[in-house]
């Protein structure tokens, strides 16, 4: 697969400049997760009212630009807000490049859509999405979406 | 009629071979069987052109090796109709599948001393070995189902009892053709809390086989036996009953994280293969499992009844030739042992060979079935999607060339 | 010079891909090597005109089959200089013949609480994890070599002592290159009465390995790394100690006797055997040592110390390169990681994998390596007969576009 | 493989009239040898002095034809004859075909000439040598020969 679409320029600059990271307290929820193919590792951590997501981690530009966004994305929104970008963030990359990402309800994360159509990658960029949901349930955060499902059988 | 048997036999490079002079009689497919066209050009085209490892690169080779391993996985989920592609263990065949169930599930149950195994007097060895190691572990009790003069399974009340933990039973006899009725064994199991796995080897590559209508918790099944390669095997296991045993085999690709000091472990169904799996053989078999799928498992079957059906009545008329299992084609497969008065299954095989034909003879890995019936070898003729009626008549001229010589 | 580079690579149909627009550049052999059409060939002609169950038939496919399977034994025993073809155990890859050692040699030596087994910190995940369960199910103590800054085993004094049963021990690395000396261990193991292991999955296919002048007990190694398929391992043991282990997977073709109530086992390889075995993947690794035989494997180590000679030098004038391992050809193989700074391995990969060139990236199932040098994942290329020069300039070049994208 | 040479009729006649059939008493050694393949068997009893040696088993017609003709040609031997007899017996089944036979010391055995060429059925014929050679040892009998170490091999 060539780059095109892979290392967009708002990757790079999330990767380089990231936004939020360093664990934070206060916090209600905590997660650590592994991808045991690669080894990238990440811990997350929110409050109850999603008005902090820190986190902390060892990974590659995408997954470590994907925390970024995502702690842009979902810091301060409401249990259900969250829920529907995790879920559209979801959907995206399970997509293998065919879902048209809305940048309305994305932000940042639509440079992620070419990411979509690197199987190998698409792990990374989900890394920090599904620690965030275990920390969030853990605070006692419903964040999980009918996204889920799919998830499971993909 | 749909199924054209020509055409099938056409895609079979080896069915146009000759042995010993003869046109090849290819009737040892419950031993092993052939291979289509279609299976070994998939198997070359990967190692051609996708050779790669899997679940281990980023790089192009080994995506695409891994998008095919996965895609086999997926495509005999749904053969067998797994709830997931999770719930397919890819293992070397259907004896380390069995072996797998033994150790983990019977660690993760924590056999003991009063517990107890069923399985059956028609078992092949690989169901019944791993078992009697289990109990010799865990000092649990080995009790089996006998078999009756016809060679059906008898259902003797109370041998599967409170104290049952595990059923292990042949779907369908390698030896005797016998296709066992799942059914009433799976509730006695549910009524005392006991797990149920079934030994698909025979019956997967031979009929529909729905893993969730039979209700069992565990089948295993082997690729070379339903037109695959050699090397791989499958485990299907309900996903919670999966997700909650211990590993098995250990190593490279079945962990989360390792340190010297300790391990954890990834998720079914990585946590059951450790190393490098068979990756160009997973291939194989997922193109074996689409070249099933274009015929249709219900027409393969009905084939094979028609075929056996001939067969049983061809041969009732073969003086001295007595038969082992069901007499008719109900509630059995394409699998006829036989025996021939006063010639040993040895010379029998070794005259039908000369013209061609070639069964099995022996003890068929499955000596307490043969002893069953007195016996201490048998001959098999056994039948798949390619088989003919004038095999079945070349068979019967062998077995009169069988008698000539030991007349 | 006699060994034609561009001879060797015209017999791996894959070495003409392209891959993104670009000449595949394969550096990743440690991972699974590439196979010449030589294997792939015998392989095919085994399925199309040769395919039989093993072991279990009297007729001519059959008889064919396993000639095939047992000549194929017979030249992996030479391969290695056993002392006959029966210390030779088919597996289906390195790890389950790990994996069958822990078991059986870990039941045969009745292991307890204060016995221990030594291992390294340069293990592959498949020689750490088995000894770990193993220790868990006896309640031995797995104890370890460390690991010099320089990537050499540290022979600590005292480390094999009398409570030592079992070394398991690495003899090349895949993630250093290392390869170790052997002789100190065997001899402090010897002295101890202690049994040892070598995992060769990296020495076999790149030189010459002779398990008689290593004077070790065990040895595994793994087809799809030495030319051969997917599918196939090999454990080679002592003869007299295969012959005192226990079996490990039971079933079909690795009894004497089976009766409901008790088995008898078979001797020898095939107590180790069970089920069938990968009988076509036997047939392509005999083809693959064939192949290794014909160029010779002085000449294939050569080849490889001249490309490791040329990496180790052009990577030193890389800027923002650190190489994990020795830094010069002695004592190493053609397996070189290294880590890229500021970047992290799964981005230099993915944009070496667009410009053609195929690295591995991750903590290549060596988690404790990687965390011996502070790293959790690096950046590996690793060469093998087909590699060129030509390859290690164009990792340079794909380097240069690292520093580009990530600079 | 053709049948040629595989049924001569002195084979077929020592199937259909074993000779020296049956265990008998005394004996000073006995060995019940199976071959785990096909599942045939064989029990065989010696006296010390070779003075008889009988037999009973299961097995086709290969297995039960060479154990009668072990009979004839073993029984009454010293153990060094027997064991020169034994040596040829061997070598002749695991010539491949290649190995004359040499009808001063095999007699009937020189039929078994055919057996070598099918490599599924030289355990057949091989099966009471071996119990043969096992029963002796176990009557202080030692029949074993050069060509063991090559049958080892093999
Ligand atoms: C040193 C070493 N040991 C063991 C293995 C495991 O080999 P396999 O995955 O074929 O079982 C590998 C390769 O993955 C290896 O490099
Ligand atoms: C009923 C049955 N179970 C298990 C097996 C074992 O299969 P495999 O040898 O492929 O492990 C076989 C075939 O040999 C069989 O017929």
């Amino acid at each position: 697969m060539m780059l095109d679409g892979l290392y967009q320029e708002i990757i790079l600059d999330h990767y380089k400049h990231p936004h939020g990271r360093g664990l934070r307290d206060p916090f209600q929820g905590e997660a650590h997760h592994v991808n045991p193919t690669c080894g990238d590792e990440i811990t997350v951590r929110v409050t109850q009212d999603l008005s902090d997501i820190s986190y902390d981690g060892l990974g590659c530009s995408i997954s470590q630009a994907s925390a970024s966004v995502l702690h842009e994305l979902l810091s301060g929104r409401t249990a259900s807000e969250a829920a529907g970008i995790h879920e559209a963030f979801v959907a995206l990359m399970q997509g293998r490049g065919q879902v048209e990402p809305d940048e309305e309800v994305l932000g940042d994360g639509i440079a992620f859509a070419g990411v979509a159509k690197f199987p190998a990658r698409v792990k990374c960029a989900l890394l920090p999405w599904m620690a965030f949901k275990d920390a969030a349930a853990r605070a006692g955060v419903d964040v999980s979406s009918s996204s889920e499902a799919s998830e499971v059988k993909a | 009629m749909t199924f054209d048997v020509a055409r099938v036999r056409a895609d079979f490079p080896i069915l146009s071979r000759e042995i010993n002079g003869h046109p090849l009689v290819y009737l040892d497919s419950a031993n092993t069987s052939q291979k289509p066209r279609q299976v070994i050009d998939a198997m070359r085209v990967h190692n051609e052109r996708h050779n790669g490892n899997v679940s281990r690169s980023v790089h192009t080779l080994g995506t695409e090796a891994t998008s095919a391993y996965e895609d086999a996985r997926g495509k005999i989920a749904a053969f067998v109709n797994a709830a997931t592609p999770d719930e397919i263990v890819f293992t070397k065949n259907s004896t380390e599948a069995i072996n797998l169930v033994a150790h983990s599930l019977g660690q993760h149950l924590s056999l003991k001393p009063g517990d107890e195994i069923v399985i059956s007097e028609m078992e092949h060895h690989s169901n019944i070995v791993p078992w009697q190691l289990l109990c010799d572990r865990t000092g649990a009790t080995l009790r089996w189902f006998s078999v009756s003069d016809e060679g059906r399974l008898i259902f003797e009340d109370g041998l599967i009892n409170s104290r049952t933990k595990i059923v292990s039973l042949v779907h369908m006899s390698n030896v005797l053709g016998t296709i066992n009725d799942v059914g009433p064994i799976v509730a006695a199991a549910r009524s005392v809390g006991a797990l149920v796995m079934l030994d698909c080897s025979q019956s997967v590559p031979h009929l529909p086989v729905d893993v969730r209508a039979l209700g069992v918790d565990f089948i295993a099944f082997t690729g070379h036996k339903m037109l695959g390669p050699t090397g791989i095997g499958v485990l299907w296991g309900r996903h919670e009953l999966l997700a909650a045993m211990p590993p098995f085999l250990a190593g490279g690709s079945m962990i989360e994280t390792v340190t010297m000091g300790g391990t954890t472990f990834a998720a079914p169904p990585a946590r059951f293969e450790a190393g490098t799996p068979p990756i160009a053989e997973a291939v194989g078999l997922g193109a074996a499992v689409d070249y099933l799928n274009a015929l249709g498992m219900e027409a393969v079957h009905q084939h094979e009844q028609e075929i056996t059906a001939y067969a049983l009545k061809t041969l009732a008329d073969v003086p001295g030739v007595r038969l082992f299992g069901p007499s008719t084609p109900e509630g059995r497969g394409g699998t006829l042992s036989f025996g021939v008065d006063g010639v040993h299954p040895h010379d029998v095989g070794q005259i039908l060979d000369a013209v061609g034909v070639e069964v099995r003879v022996g003890h068929h890995c499955a000596k307490p079935t043969c002893a069953r019936f007195g016996v201490p070898a048998m001959t098999r003729a056994s039948f798949y999607l390619y088989t003919t009626t004038d095999e079945i008549d070349a068979l019967v001229r062998g077995l009169d060339q069988v008698r000539k010589v030991f007349g």
